[in-house]
């Protein structure tokens, strides 16, 4: 009996000693003594902070729409914004005149502020982020509040969200039932309407109502328990159905683009993940469960994205170095992008549209889920290329071929998703219609009328001034 | 002790009601703990009821509180709302089952019985409440403030009370001055 | 020693001289090694920056800021008392330096009655303590200074029984000559004997000096800083944590002498003769500070009923027991 | 002795108990608190003592009332989960579960085995450093300064993983309605793994140091004897219930995310005293980190996010909820009429029961003990006062 034993040993403990307890306890400090310390000297050195860290709140400017969510769902009241209107003659002969808000004063009361990171939830466009950064104390109460200069310098510090673990998935991924039963209506929609997001999800739903706890990414840090890595490893493959990972080339193109630093970094080395994936021999289902956004943003109409053909590394690397400093990115980050995307291609991976080669396309929740990036893995069967010239396409350009492969996998794409995820060939569009085109899914999926208005605006304006999201 | 004895939820209504009887003016299951309603006369042997009963022995308290429901269902379902009620919950361990028990009180100087005979202590939860909702509870060994001031006026958890904070600053939320003067939301 | 000649006044003057600036530098070295051993026996560094090197100059520069804060006393407090206190606290702990032979002739005064007047003059700051906790006009305070009263009354009887076999062994109450009559230490010959006087004379000295885990006078998380609560700047540096480092040193430096052979080496084996007393004198008296400071790292503290019932009802039977068995050695031994 | 001029001042009680040889002594009254070392806050102890000996001791409490149960009524769900995080700010966590468990039970919204799973690792990791701080905690207050550094030292590698899961240390604000907010980052069980593992490996070295030391014995056994009936009656519950032979533990009696699927056991004791009570809550933490194993080997995969609306907006209805937090039953009685913001929450804290258990068992204690009781008792002050 375990509560016996447990009691035993309590009337155990409750007898007087004889002073030996006194020595032991001396014991205990000597052997400390001689241990080394764990002292971190703090100025000196710094404890590496994890990513997520809630240090401080940093403003990327040029991505605020002065859309006052954040201010509006603050608890604290604590972050005051000003701005004014501003209109911009029409880009094109004839077009309508735009309007847009132009932002004054972005100020966060960090006397106030409780450090609750509504804000960074909200924001639909990106705008805000959590910095790992502590040391910003002031002699007095009134200098806490920080305008949006100060916040914008601490974007320099923002890190990539780290990769997500073992057997992370879509926050909205359908339940298995809800799987089952949406294949067949599903399946029948051309995979070129999935989003982006949605695009990695077949294989995963396929292989849920059998092996919920199956499918782990194989790529585990080395650091991992040798034993529970072994154990889900061959748990996943005995599991997971063989379709699941022919059906699964899947480079979810969700593409974070807004931190400054390249997401990819933060992913473990590409070598162990593919080892590993085919050890295992599911890799793609893995690649596809473990990155994906597990933001509950709402999702936001993709933009058009022009996939430029690119072959020589040196060219990417030209060229992406060329696009991150267009869009601002520090010359630190873009240079490291670059190399980034440099290594891939001289490795000669092809990858979906990834941040590097191709811009996001969904501006808001994919932009949280950067693992994403990661280790999506090289498909062996020809999957999207990032050279492929596939505008029309948009972001789901990868999936023609899965679908036609695995349509019931296909199928269980998320049907909320599937409803919002805009249809291809909007490269072509022009401003004004995906304004309008914006507003109405906007609307449809009742997203409140500024809200709707203020995203369709920034869709415009992207398409406008060409960018290529908000993030960029 | 673990639980000894497992009780669906409407045998543990069955056993409340076949103790309490009369007591009661309304007994249900709401999410498997049941709830009762009864008069402030009846409150006090109600709750020795619930502690002594044969089969029941609730002899955790858990809590004591009020309720303001005067505004319940908001401006748009104004038929919905109530009056002031003590609502008291106590926790039979060795069959987990939980008793809620509401008394509804009169908004105009509402009394209610103490039971700090029963349960020492409801002492605090009983000057807690009586601070809060102003609800004034007969036979209090201590009735002083237990939290606030001495000195403080009003009773901050009715809904007649309206938080300073949200009142002396504008919203800065708010797209125009009328809705940051309105207070926002809150 | 070389020959000059000087009256009685000046060498009174030149041995003053010595003690106060011996003493207090004794007391930095104590606090910066009370503040290293605390933090490595707690897996951290402590000091690391004041001065440089390991934060050497950490006790030096906290004796600064004291020295350099406010003195406050308390409108209620008795003034007269409450200044003197700390100067009552004082300076029976430098006395206690007057007897202790650091080597064979290096001593400021070698008393025939030294280990005497170590035990009389080891008991009077006590007093201070008192009238500190009495004057602050601070309930904790007074509550302190009472237990500390109570407890010296208490712990006084073990360290007088103790120094007594101790000198029953030596035949002699000089403190030099206890040292000389160490071939081996106490603390080893007689055997088990010698031990058992070392702890009762360590609980009582602890005690004595409300060290933990004897400070209940103190007690921080009951009684802020017992007496010394409405101490501040000079005055509680001096009295309390200035006191309580040089008392503790110089207990250290007694048992040292007492117990483990002085400056003489630790076992009589020839080689050893060799180094010189001072050097054998300040490695015993440092292995007693670590060990006093390692017991008040380790052990939470005792309950004051508990060390009264502790010291009266264990350590002075057991005392009085040690001092016949210590009789019948030197008889028959 | 006869009576002195000085003497027959004195007031004629004390006069009279003179002359009688009776020793006479006077009460006197001492303010523990609101700033005093041992009360762990704004807590005070208006203590009326006869030389050492407490003849009564009230506890004052409310210094750092800030109005949760009005706060919450004025801010909508997503905002109270990050206000409840503070109440008891040792337990953040802890005190997010109850209300996002209540607010899925109006809802009925479906949670993800995953996110139940790492609930439950979170949650208990959370135990852990709760009760090493509480471990820290009494023994500094018995005047052994050393296990503070230790356990401070042990719940870095914890607090870290929590740290790369939440972003926070203490306020973690990380449980939503349906789930979490987001999964947790690669490397966190590992590095979970590693803090618990440590915490087991270093326990002996903690029972050396106080369970085994004589003067800790003599300290705490038998010291501050609280009974079951009183503990019962002040509904006391966690640590100290347990301690006090209230065998309850929300997390076995009403199961709720997973725990009915780990191995481990509810820690109780029998006699009452701060030795059963520390005993209790020293052994909970293996139990603790034996969940975290167990839940780390064993986590689905999947999503951490249940279908859930984009506005949280409660149905009308009433429930009470209650979840084993570290230091005893924390509830929450929610009331909502179908608003974005509760109607009203009625936050029942572990804390607040069990401090008011206090005066009981002070009486006729010494002061010495009075601090090992108000160690034993394990509160914070935040969740008391709420």
């Amino acid at each position: 009996m375990v509560m016996t034993d447990q009691k035993q040993r309590l009337e155990e403990a409750r007898k007087p000693g004889f002073g030996f307890g006194l020595l032991k306890g001396m014991a205990v400090l000597l052997k400390h003594l001689f241990k080394r310390t764990t002292t971190i000297q703090y100025p000196d050195e710094k404890q590496d902070l994890s990513p997520r860290t809630r240090g401080v709140i940093a403003l990327k400017e040029e991505n605020c729409t002065v859309c006052m969510l954040c201010a509006r769902e603050c608890p604290d009241w604590c972050i005051y914004i000003d701005s004014h209107k501003e209109t911009l003659p029409p880009k094109r002969e004839g077009g309508r005149q735009r309007k847009r808000n132009v932002l004054d004063r972005f100020a966060i009361d960090y006397a106030l502020c409780m450090y609750c990171g509504i804000c960074v939830e909200v924001c639909p466009y990106d705008a805000l982020f959590w910095s790992r950064e502590f040391e910003y104390a002031e002699y007095d109460i009134r200098e806490l509040t920080h305008e949006k200069e100060r916040l914008s310098d601490w974007m320099e510090s923002v890190l990539p969200p780290p990769p997500l673990e073992i057997g992370a998935d879509v926050p909205d991924e359908p339940t298995p039932a809800a799987a089952q039963t949406t294949t067949a209506a599903a399946g029948a929609r051309p995979a070129t309407q999935t989003s982006s997001a949605t695009a990695a999800r077949p294989a995963q739903a396929a292989a849920a109502p059998k092996a919920p706890t199956a499918a782990p990414t194989p790529a585990r840090p080395k650091e991992s328990e040798p034993g529970v890595a072994a154990e889900r490893g061959a748990v996943a493959k005995a599991e997971s159905p063989p379709e699941a990972s022919a059906a699964q080339p899947a480079p979810v193109d969700q593409a974070p683009a807004t931190t400054p630093v390249e997401e990819r970094e933060g992913a473990p080395p590409k070598e162990v993940t593919e080892e590993a994936a085919k050890e295992a021999g599911i890799g793609d289902v893995q690649a596809a469960t473990t990155q994906v956004p597990n933001v509950e943003v709402p999702h936001e109409a993709p933009r058009p994205v022009a996939l430029e053909p690119v072959e020589d590394p040196e060219a990417v690397y030209q060229q992406v170095l060329d696009d991150q400093r267009r869009k601002g990115s520090s010359p630190q980050v873009a240079e490291a992008r670059a190399k980034v995307a440099r290594v891939k291609a001289e490795r000669g991976i092809r990858r979906g549209p990834t941040p590097v080669e191709v811009d996001k396309p969904v501006p808001s929740a994919p932009t949280k889920a950067e693992q994403a990036g990661a280790p999506v893995e090289p498909t062996p069967s020809g999957a999207p290329k990032a050279e492929e010239p596939a505008p029309e396409q948009g972001p789901v350009a990868a999936r023609p071929e899965e679908a036609a492969a695995a349509p019931q996998e296909a199928g269980a794409a998320h049907p909320e998703t599937t409803e919002v995820s805009p249809s291809s060939g909007e490269g072509a569009e022009d401003p004004e219609a995906i304004y309008e085109r914006v507003l109405a899914e906007e609307r449809a999926k009742g997203s409140s009328e500024p809200v709707a208005t203020a995203r369709a605006k920034a869709a415009r304006m992207r398409a406008m001034k060409g960018t290529k999201g908000p993030g960029s | 002790m673990p639980v000894v004895e497992r009780l669906a939820p409407e045998d543990a209504l069955a056993r409340v009601q076949s103790a309490l009887g009369d007591s009661v003016t309304e007994a249900r299951l709401n999410f498997g703990q049941v709830d009762v309603t009864c008069e402030p006369a009846n409150f006090v042997s109600v709750m020795r009821t619930l502690r002594d009963g044969e089969g029941l022995e609730c002899k955790f308290f858990t809590f004591l509180s009020g309720i303001d429901r005067t505004a319940f269902g908001g401006t748009d379902k104004p038929e919905k709302a109530g009056g002031l009620e003590v609502l008291c919950h106590v926790y039979a361990p060795d069959r987990a089952v939980h008793v809620n028990v509401h008394v509804p009180v009169g908004l105009e100087d509402p009394v209610c019985p103490t039971i700090t005979g029963i349960y020492a202590g409801a002492e605090w939860h009983e000057r807690e409440t009586a601070e809060m909702f102003g609800i004034r509870f007969e036979g209090h060994p201590n009735p002083v403030k237990l939290y606030l001031p001495e000195d403080f006026e009003g009773h901050p958890l009715r809904k007649t009370f309206r938080l300073p904070s949200r009142i002396i600053k504008d919203w800065p939320g708010a797209k125009d001055p009328e809705e940051a003067a309105a207070g926002g939301r809150g | 020693m070389p020959d000059i000649n000087l009256t009685d006044w000046q060498i009174l003057l030149v041995k003053l001289a010595i003690i106060l600036t011996v003493v207090p530098i004794g007391a930095l070295a104590g606090g910066y090694v009370l503040h290293k051993e605390m933090a490595h026996m707690q897996h951290r560094l402590g000091p690391m920056y004041a001065g440089g090197f390991h934060g050497w100059a950490q006790t030096l520069a906290d004796g600064i800021k004291f020295i350099y804060k406010e003195d406050i006393i308390p409108a209620a407090a008795d003034k007269r008392v409450f200044t003197l206190a700390p100067a009552i606290v004082f300076a029976p702990v430098l006395m206690l330096y007057l007897v202790i032979p650091i080597d064979r002739s290096l001593i400021i005064e070698d008393l025939d009655v030294g280990l005497f007047y170590l035990i009389a003059i080891g008991s009077v700051g006590v007093i201070g303590v008192l009238m500190a906790g009495w004057s602050s006009a601070n309930k904790y305070a007074l509550i302190g200074g009472l237990r500390a009263a109570a407890q010296l009354i208490a712990y006084e009887l073990p360290i007088v029984l103790a120094s007594a076999a101790i000198a029953m062994l030596a035949g002699t109450l000089s403190v030099v000559g206890i040292v000389e009559a160490q071939d081996w230490p106490f603390l080893v010959w007689p055997p088990g004997i010698g031990l058992a006087l070392f702890v009762v004379f360590l609980a009582g000295a602890m005690a004595e000096m409300s060290l933990p885990p004897f400070d209940m006078p103190v007690a921080e998380s009951e009684l802020i800083t017992g007496p010394f609560t409405e101490y501040s700047g000079m005055r509680f540096i001096f009295g309390f944590f200035f006191a309580e480092m040089a008392h503790m040193i110089a207990f250290a430096a007694i048992g040292a002498t007492l117990f483990l052979g002085g400056y003489k080496p630790i076992v009589p084996w020839e080689p050893l003769e060799n180094i010189p007393g001072v050097v054998w004198f300040f490695v015993k008296t440092a292995f007693m500070v670590f060990l006093l400071l390692w017991i008040r790292f380790t052990f939470p503290r005792l309950r004051e009923d508990q060390l009264q019932k502790f010291a009266w009802k264990f350590l002075i039977p057991v005392s009085l027991a040690l001092i016949l068995v210590t009789g019948g050695w030197v008889l028959y031994a | 002795m006869g009576i002195t001029e000085q003497d027959a001042r004195l007031p004629e009680e004390v006069v009279k108990q003179l002359a009688e040889g009776r020793l006479a002594t006077e009460q006197m009254i001492l303010n523990v608190g609101p700033q005093h070392p041992a009360t762990h806050g704004v807590f005070r102890l208006l203590a009326t003592i006869d030389g050492e000996v407490l003849v009564d001791a009230e506890p004052i409490v409310g210094y750092m009332h800030r109005g949760y149960e009005k706060l919450v009524e004025q801010r909508d769900y997503r905002q109270i989960t990050n206000l409840v995080s503070r109440m008891d700010w040792l337990s953040g966590i802890n005190n997010e579960l109850p209300l996002a468990l209540a607010i899925e039970t109006l809802m009925e919204l479906d949670v993800p085995p995953r996110a139940q799973w790492l609930r439950v690792i979170l949650a208990e990791m959370n135990r852990i450093l709760n009760h090493l701080m509480f471990f820290q905690s009494f023994s500094a207050e018995l005047g052994a300064i050393t296990p503070t550094f230790y356990a401070f030292r042990e719940r870095e590698d914890i607090q870290y993983a929590m740290e790369m899961v939440t972003g926070g240390r203490m306020h973690f604000g990380f449980f939503r309605p349906g789930g979490l907010k987001e999964d947790v980052p690669r490397g966190f069980y590992d590095q979970a793994l590693k803090g618990v593992r440590q915490v087991i490996a270093r326990l002996p070295d903690y029972e050396d140091l106080l369970i085994g030391n004589e003067i800790f014995k003599q300290r705490t056994i038998n010291v501050g004897v609280l009974s079951k009936e009183s503990a019962y009656q002040y509904g006391v519950t966690g640590p100290i219930g347990r301690g006090s032979d209230v065998d309850m533990d929300v997390r076995r009696d009403e199961p709720y995310l997973v725990y009915d699927q780990f191995d481990w056991e509810v820690q109780s004791a029998s006699h009452g005293d701060c030795f059963d009570r520390f005993w209790v809550l020293l052994h909970e933490v293996v139990e603790s980190a034996k969940i975290v194993e167990q839940a780390i080997e064993g986590v689905p995969s999947g999503p951490v996010l249940g279908k859930v609306p984009r506005v949280i907006q409660a149905p009308e209805g009433e429930v009470y909820i209650r979840c084993e937090n570290p230091l005893g039953e924390l509830g929450m009685y929610l009331v909502s009429d179908g608003d974005r913001r509760p109607y009203r929450i009625k936050i029942r804290t572990p804390s607040y029961s069990n401090v008011s258990a206090l005066r009981e068992i002070l009486r006729g204690t010494l002061v010495a003990d009075m601090i090992a009781i108000l160690g034993s008792f394990f509160f914070v002050l935040g969740d008391v006062d709420r």
